[in-house]
């Protein structure tokens, strides 16, 4: 049991090679990084391995509970004892612990192993980059941080990987900082993050509040034991403030806008952190708490429709996008919202099973994308690609693979967990998951048509590169298509774990994530109608049929309309609807809407809202109208004549126009009122604030 | 020594003591405010008198009336007030701060107001004879700590004013 | 016998008064008195507030309060005269390079 | 008559006095242009042995000097703190006052001295001694506020630091004269013993007006409105000392009169307050472009966070606020330490502008700036995330939903300007050329201490928490 004892020293690696390369890395040779970086992740998933196949044995002793190991108590201490809902104060506590279970066994795998498959893949793709040593100590960073997401036995030490996902992914989209886009996008996906951050941090309070602890076990076990009623008020408040985080790291609507923004970061960084593993932790954390999920049913509810919402909208943007990781990043999106609409209905298991086989795949379509982009020097553009698969035939066929994989063509991966959810899905026996049902097919065609248009306008069709790229176009190194050799026999391979028993499998994954959701099944069959009664193979296999056709649909229209394309070839749903393909280009402008909403990056006439325009108006109103007149006409003047300028100026001018700006600048104007410098204007705003004060005082 | 009519004197010091006090922030040359406010000072002073703490009176007396005021004038003699003078004399805000003002007098007063009824019209007097030796004794005894601390107090004020009244180095 | 809250009343409009010179006035000096004055009033208050409870402890109090007036006056016209020295002015309108 | 007891209860405070009045002693015998870096070495040594007698205090807790000062596990704590700030100051002020070519060493001597304000404000249980302390802690920071003798702004934020808190002063000291008038005492314990007969009008008014004086102190909306000016316009490292240490002294002694007087009514106060300082501070940080401003408005929401604290329950409020009080003195020293070696001679590179490009132009100091932030936006295993956890947890234990979701929006908005930092040290090209001095062993020491404070806050807290806790119940009984 050594292994699985110190499983502690998983997450430790990584960090200490980090911070190595943090100190030392600068004179360090590029040599030595690899050895340092990429040894402690093989070492890692070594262990992980290790440790997995100990805990099975563990397991089977230990009547599958699951293991845990505190090292000591970290925030808080037994003797801070706070108040809870149930009126027995509880000591404020969260242990440095860890927890393996089936279900952070499967996630602690994939991330090592797939973790482990792009920092081979990046020793390539990076050689020639600046910032070797910096890189790699990012990605080493980010490798503890997810570790101690999946790893940790409470919510505060999920919060700790939470939060370091979201630096480090922060500081790896903006690793080309000298593009001004690359920052850009790196703030984005920060502030983003945070939003959602915000409310996972409210629901964390309030788990604490209600249940008096911050561990996974605990809560599992009162949540399981009954006492709490279905639809319990609480329960449902908790759930949906956790899913507003979750969608803020998984990327689902309305908080999605960060993630395609995030392929300015290095190709495997796309593949690892906004593909492979990082985006998935929302989808780890609401299935880690599937015992609270399972007691708010109409959480459940909004979970499925913003997945299955998700899911489509992402899908349909994706159809147009023009640069081939851009695509990937909607299908990404797109994917999440298929787990989450999974965890939804309450298949909690095939969420994760799609989470599983998606990494394989995904993962290796961005290393294949990044294997592209490194062979045509850089250009990510498919209107300038074609006909690259003789040349690097490597890449072409894993790639390949993958696209079949996630259109669901039968025997790959994809298509038994996608299968899976959308049976799950319908089996919901109820109106609004049938209508689920049709989004989640729609998608699926979607899915597969964009995959193969990707593949047509990169690998097949009649080139349209430029002489000299065409030139340049070569096959990429052993470190870079191993790994792709690699995820490639994943991505065929990874759903026969999952095999339903209606194709005489077992479905061995869902077997062994039993214990995890075990309790599930009764709970969610009082919960919603059941399931199993509904199991009628004849539907199983009609249904199955469907999928199958979306996914040979989606190639054939793909293959008719880009088969062939040479040198301005013309988008089919350009053609159809010109309207719609500008809005789907440009992503339903949901980006513009929030700059200029939200940021006020942009401006909506002449007028900026928003956090920006906020600040801004301020700093301008003082500047301008302040400055300019400290020792000429009175302050009262001013303040008149600044307020008849803004009465005309916004007011009169902009109601029409512009009804939030006012709103705005309302809001903005008693901020920027304050600090102008004079001593007795502040004396005079201590003054009618402590008037404030005493009014209430003796009131 | 019991006051004589005090109900007078109580109206003719507070009538001096508010009307100087009005003149201090009403007059526009500094040294007319500052004699304004040795007078309010010392009609407060009486004021200390009727309310039996001759110890006060005379700590006022000295300490306010004759020192700090002193060194008012002092520095108003240093800078230069001519240019002052040629101000205005309030400020622009001078509408908003006087209803601000007002606004806060009046809340105090209303806390009187409402708190009325803790005050009993007649209150019994200390014993003024030895309120000097008391004074002494508490701020020797029970007050010994914040006496000495004072010290450390007008310490650091001494040492702090040298430094800020220091010809500023080349 | 002129009941307490007599000279309460007259401390609150003496305070008032010293808050109104600190907010209108447009010499640092005056500016300075003005918390003169404010203090004085609520000595007025503590002297008071002794003989009502028959403490004593307020008289001492006032005592430190004339202490702490010393040293700020001490310091503040020290302060003043460094302001003049690198401004010419006493207008505290004028020495405003620090804002927004 | 005294017993010696009582002067162990004051060895801190005896210690920095004589060692401050050394600095004071020696300085004139040093030449006009001799660097003071000795003074500051003697100051350090005071401030290492008042932490050291502060900790040996532990064995003698109980009142002195009849009844003034009360030492108990809450004032050790706030001794040591207050000590800790001193000290990296000093540390931090030795390259700092050679090249700004101050050659005061009663710069040191003023900052041993304001301590002990400081620190007899955390011991204090009678409001005589509190006011005293208090204005011996101010009159100290007005003059070091000064202490750029050549800079005009230097100058002017001493001026209106010192105008403004005046003015605070003599609302606080007219809250006092209401308290004794509601209760015919000063001190703390009789006040409690008094209002728990029954609350008058005047002692809620008096509460009200002592409110403003230490919000004053502790940059509290709406009485927080000097600070941006102050703290621009004072020297670097005296920020750093007035942004932390009066602070956590004006915490202290307000923890002491709202809780152990059992005041009544000031709950919506501490909300509004709290509700303000957060908004406004986060709000007038969005845009700054000068980093002392920025952190400025950035204390001012730090105050607001730990105000939210202080509406809390009891005892997990309080010690929510003392922890928060340790974790925001080492980030924020930390940062302004930062600044100050920035700013360069006459402190001239002090814009967002002026950091663009530090991330290849001193990467250390990029690196340690970076934690600071990032402590300061509350990402974890850093004391600020924990500070924040606790404070807001401690709050929504107390059904204080709505101001912990301000709260939480407020710190994600807040992430936006404190990463603008980083974001200009990473990822902006330098649009001028800003000479970065070589880092003085001295400053070294002393980031070190606040960036180690910063993690073993985040990481190993359970100590300083179980001693926080023990100090809260200290002081409700």
């Amino acid at each position: 049991m050594f292994f699985l004892n110190h499983i502690w020293v998983i997450p430790l690696m990584p960090i200490a090679s980090a911070a190595v390369m943090f100190f030392f890395g600068r004179r360090l040779s590029k040599q030595a990084v690899n050895a340092f970086c990429v040894g402690t992740i093989v070492l890692a998933f070594a262990w992980s391995c290790l440790a997995v196949y100990q805990y099975s044995s563990y397991a089977a002793a230990h009547d599958n509970a699951p293991f845990e190991k505190v090292l000591f108590t970290w925030a808080g201490s037994d003797g801070v004892m706070l108040p809870t809902h149930s009126g027995h104060p509880a000591p404020f506590k969260a242990e440095a612990g860890f927890l393996l279970d089936p279900l952070s066994a499967i996630w602690l795998l994939f991330v090592t192993g797939v973790g482990m498959l792009i920092h081979i893949y990046s020793t390539g793709y990076m050689a020639h980059e600046g910032g070797y040593y910096r890189f790699f100590g990012y990605l080493n960073l980010f490798m503890f941080s997810m570790l101690t997401l999946i790893l940790g036995n409470n919510y505060a030490m999920l919060f700790v990987g939470w939060e370091g996902v979201g630096l480090c992914s922060y500081l790896l989209i903006g690793f080309y900082f000298q593009r001004h886009s690359a920052s850009t996008a790196a703030n984005k996906a920060f502030i983003v993050n945070r939003i959602g951050d915000a409310s996972f941090l409210m629901g964390m309070f309030t788990i604490f509040w209600y249940f008096g602890t911050y561990r996974f076990t605990d809560i599992t076990s009162v949540a399981r034991s009954g006492q709490i009623a279905i639809g319990d008020p609480w329960m449902i408040a908790i759930t949906l403030l956790l899913f507003g985080g979750a969608c803020g790291k998984s990327a689902q609507l309305p908080l999605y806008v960060w993630l395609p923004d995030a392929m300015e970061g290095p190709t495997p960084v796309s593949a690892l952190i906004h593909a492979a593993t990082m985006v998935t932790a929302g989808v780890y954390m609401v299935a880690r708490s599937n015992a609270l999920f399972v007691l708010a049913p109409p959480s459940m509810k909004v979970v499925a429709i913003v997945g299955a919402l998700t899911a489509i909208f992402a899908a349909s943007i994706g159809l147009v996008q023009n640069d081939i990781k851009r695509v990937l990043a909607y299908s990404t999106v797109s994917q999440l919202g298929y787990m989450f609409l999974a965890l939804g209905v309450g298949a909690f298991a095939a969420g994760v099973f799609h989470v599983f086989t998606h990494a394989f795949f995904k993962a290796l379509l961005f290393l294949g994308a990044g294997s592209v982009i490194h062979a045509m020097g850089g250009e990510q553009d498919m209107r300038n690609m074609g006909a690259l698969a003789k040349k690097i035939p490597t890449t072409f066929k894993t790639m390949f693979i993958a696209t079949l994989a996630i259109a669901g063509i039968p025997g790959l991966a994809g298509f038994f967990s996608k299968d899976e959810i959308l049976w799950q899905t319908w089996s919901r026996n109820d109106g609004a998951f049938r209508a689920l049902w049709v989004i989640g097919f729609i998608t699926a065609v979607m899915t597969s048509f964009y995959m193969f248009r990707l593949i047509y306008l990169t690998f097949f069709s009649q080139s349209r590169m430029s002489h000299e790229a065409e030139h340049h176009v070569h096959e990429s190194p052993k470190s870079m298509t191993v790994p792709l050799m690699v995820l490639a026999f994943c991505s065929v391979f990874a759903g026969y774990l999952g095999l339903p028993p209606s194709l005489g499998g077992t479905n061995r994954f869902e077997k062994f994530l039993h214990p995890v959701f075990a309790a599930e099944a009764h709970q969610s069959a009082e919960a919603v109608p059941a399931k199993e009664e509904e199991h009628a193979p004849p539907i199983e296999y009609g249904l199955m049929l469907l999928s199958i056709g979306a996914g040979f649909g989606g190639w054939w229209l793909a293959s008719r309309a880009y088969g062939k394309a040479g040198k301005g070839y013309v988008e089919p749903i350009d053609a159809a609807a010109q309207a719609v393909y500008t809005t789907l280009l440009n992503k339903y402008y949901v980006g513009e809407g929030y700059d200029y909403l939200f940021t006020g990056r942009k401006k909506l006439g002449p007028i900026r809202l928003g956090a920006i325009g906020l600040g801004e108006a301020s700093w301008k109103f003082d500047a301008n109208v302040i400055d300019g007149t400290v020792n000429g006409a009175g302050w009262i003047t001013r303040l008149s004549a600044a307020f008849s300028n803004w009465w005309d100026k916004w007011v009169i001018d902009g109601v029409l126009v512009n009804g939030p700006a006012i709103l705005a600048k309302m809001v903005s104007y008693p901020v920027r009122l304050f600090e102008w410098g004079l001593v007795q204007w502040y004396a005079l705003v201590m003054v009618v604030g402590l008037v404030g004060f005493v009014w209430y005082a003796i009131r | 020594m019991t006051p004589i009519a005090p109900t007078f004197f109580f109206y003719f010091l507070s009538a001096v003591a508010l009307i100087s006090a009005i003149l201090v922030i009403t007059r526009k040359n500094p040294v007319h405010s500052a004699l304004a406010l040795i007078v309010t000072l010392l009609s407060l002073a009486g004021l200390y008198l009727m309310l039996y703490a001759p110890f006060v009176t005379g700590v006022q007396v000295i300490v306010y009336a004759g020192g700090i005021m002193v060194l008012f004038l002092f520095v108003i003699m240093l800078v230069n007030i001519e240019r002052a003078m040629k101000e205005e004399e309030f400020n622009k805000q001078w509408i908003a701060g006087l209803i601000a003002s007002l606004l806060l007098g009046g809340l105090f007063l209303a806390v009187y107001f409402k708190g009325r009824a803790i005050f009993p019209s007649e209150f019994t007097k200390i014993p003024e004879q030895m309120n000097t030796q008391q004074v002494g004794m508490l701020i020797f005894q029970n007050y010994l700590l914040p006496f000495e601390i004072a010290s450390l107090l007008l310490l650091v004020a001494i040492v702090g004013a040298v430094v800020m009244a220091k010809k500023k180095l080349s | 016998m002129v009941p307490i809250s007599y000279y309460l009343v007259l401390s609150a409009i003496l305070f008032a008064c010293g808050v109104l010179g600190f907010l209108i006035k447009r010499n640092v000096i005056t500016i300075f008195m003005s918390i003169e004055l404010m203090l004085n009033a609520v000595n007025l208050s503590f002297v008071a507030f002794a003989s009502y409870w028959q403490a004593l402890s307020g008289q001492v109090f006032v005592f430190f309060v004339m202490v702490v007036a010393a040293a700020e006056a001490a310091v503040g016209l020290a302060i003043i005269i460094a302001v003049f020295r690198t401004r010419q002015t006493l207008n505290p309108d004028r020495v405003n390079l620090l804002k927004l | 008559m005294i017993p010696s007891t009582d002067y162990i209860r004051l060895l801190p405070e005896l210690i920095l006095i004589v060692f401050g009045l050394l600095v004071m002693l020696i300085e004139p015998l040093l030449g006009e242009h001799n660097n003071r870096k000795g003074l500051g070495a003697i100051a350090l040594m005071g401030a290492v042995l008042s932490i050291l007698a502060s900790f040996y205090q532990t064995g003698y807790e109980g009142a002195a000097f009849f009844d003034m000062i009360h030492v108990d596990t809450f004032s050790i704590f706030f001794h040591v703190l207050i000590g800790l700030i001193a000290a990296v100051v000093i540390l931090a002020s030795f390259e700092y006052l050679n090249l700004q070519q101050i050659r005061y060493g009663e710069y040191y001597g003023l900052i041993l001295l304001s301590s002990v304000g400081m620190m007899l404000m955390s011991s204090a249980v009678e409001l005589v001694l509190i006011f005293i302390a208090l204005e011996i802690s101010s009159i100290g920071t007005y003059i070091l506020a000064g202490f750029r003798r050549n800079a005009p702004i230097s100058i002017e934020s001493s001026m209106k630091y010192f105008l403004l808190g005046s003015f605070a002063t003599a609302f606080f000291l007219y809250g006092v004269a209401l308290m004794f008038g509601a209760t015919g005492s000063t001190s703390v314990y009789t006040i409690a013993t008094t209002l728990a007969q029954g609350a008058t009008p005047l002692a809620y008014v008096g509460i009200a007006l002592m409110f403003v004086g230490l919000g004053f102190k502790v940059a509290s909306a709406p009485f927080h409105i000097w600070t941006p000016d102050v703290y621009e316009g004072a020297p670097a490292p005296v920020v750093a000392f007035m942004s932390t240490g009066p602070k956590a002294a004006a915490f202290a002694v307000l923890l002491r009169v709202l809780f152990a007087t059992e005041a009544p009514g000031w709950f919506w106060l501490i909300w509004a307050s709290a509700v303000l300082s957060m908004t406004l501070g986060n709000i007038g940080a969005l845009v700054q472009n000068n980093v002392k401003r920025l952190l400025a408005y950035s204390s001012i929401a730090q105050a607001g966070y730990i105000l939210v604290a202080f509406a809390a329950a009891k005892d997990i409020g309080i010690s929510a606020v003392i922890f928060y009080a340790a974790a925001y003195a080492a980030m924020n020293v930390g940062a302004f330490a930062v600044a100050s070696h920035l700013a360069n001679v006459g402190e001239k590179y002090v814009t967002l502008d002026d950091y663009a490009g530090l991330g290849r132009r001193a990467p250390g100091l990029a690196a340690v700036l970076t934690i600071f932030m990032l402590s300061l936006i509350g990402i974890p295993v850093t004391g600020g995330f924990l500070a924040k956890f606790y404070v807001f947890q401690a709050a929504m234990q107390s059904h204080l939903t709505g101001l912990v979701i301000i709260g939480v929006i407020n710190s994600a908005v807040a992430a936006y300007y404190y990463l603008r930092v980083i974001v200009y040290m990473y990822m902006r090209e330098p649009q001028r050329d800003v000479p970065v001095l070589k880092m003085p062993f001295a400053l070294g020491v002393s980031l070190a201490a606040c960036l180690a404070a910063t993690i073993y806050l985040g990481v190993l807290p359970g100590r300083i928490l179980d001693y926080a806790m023990a100090s809260a119940r200290v002081l409700v009984r």
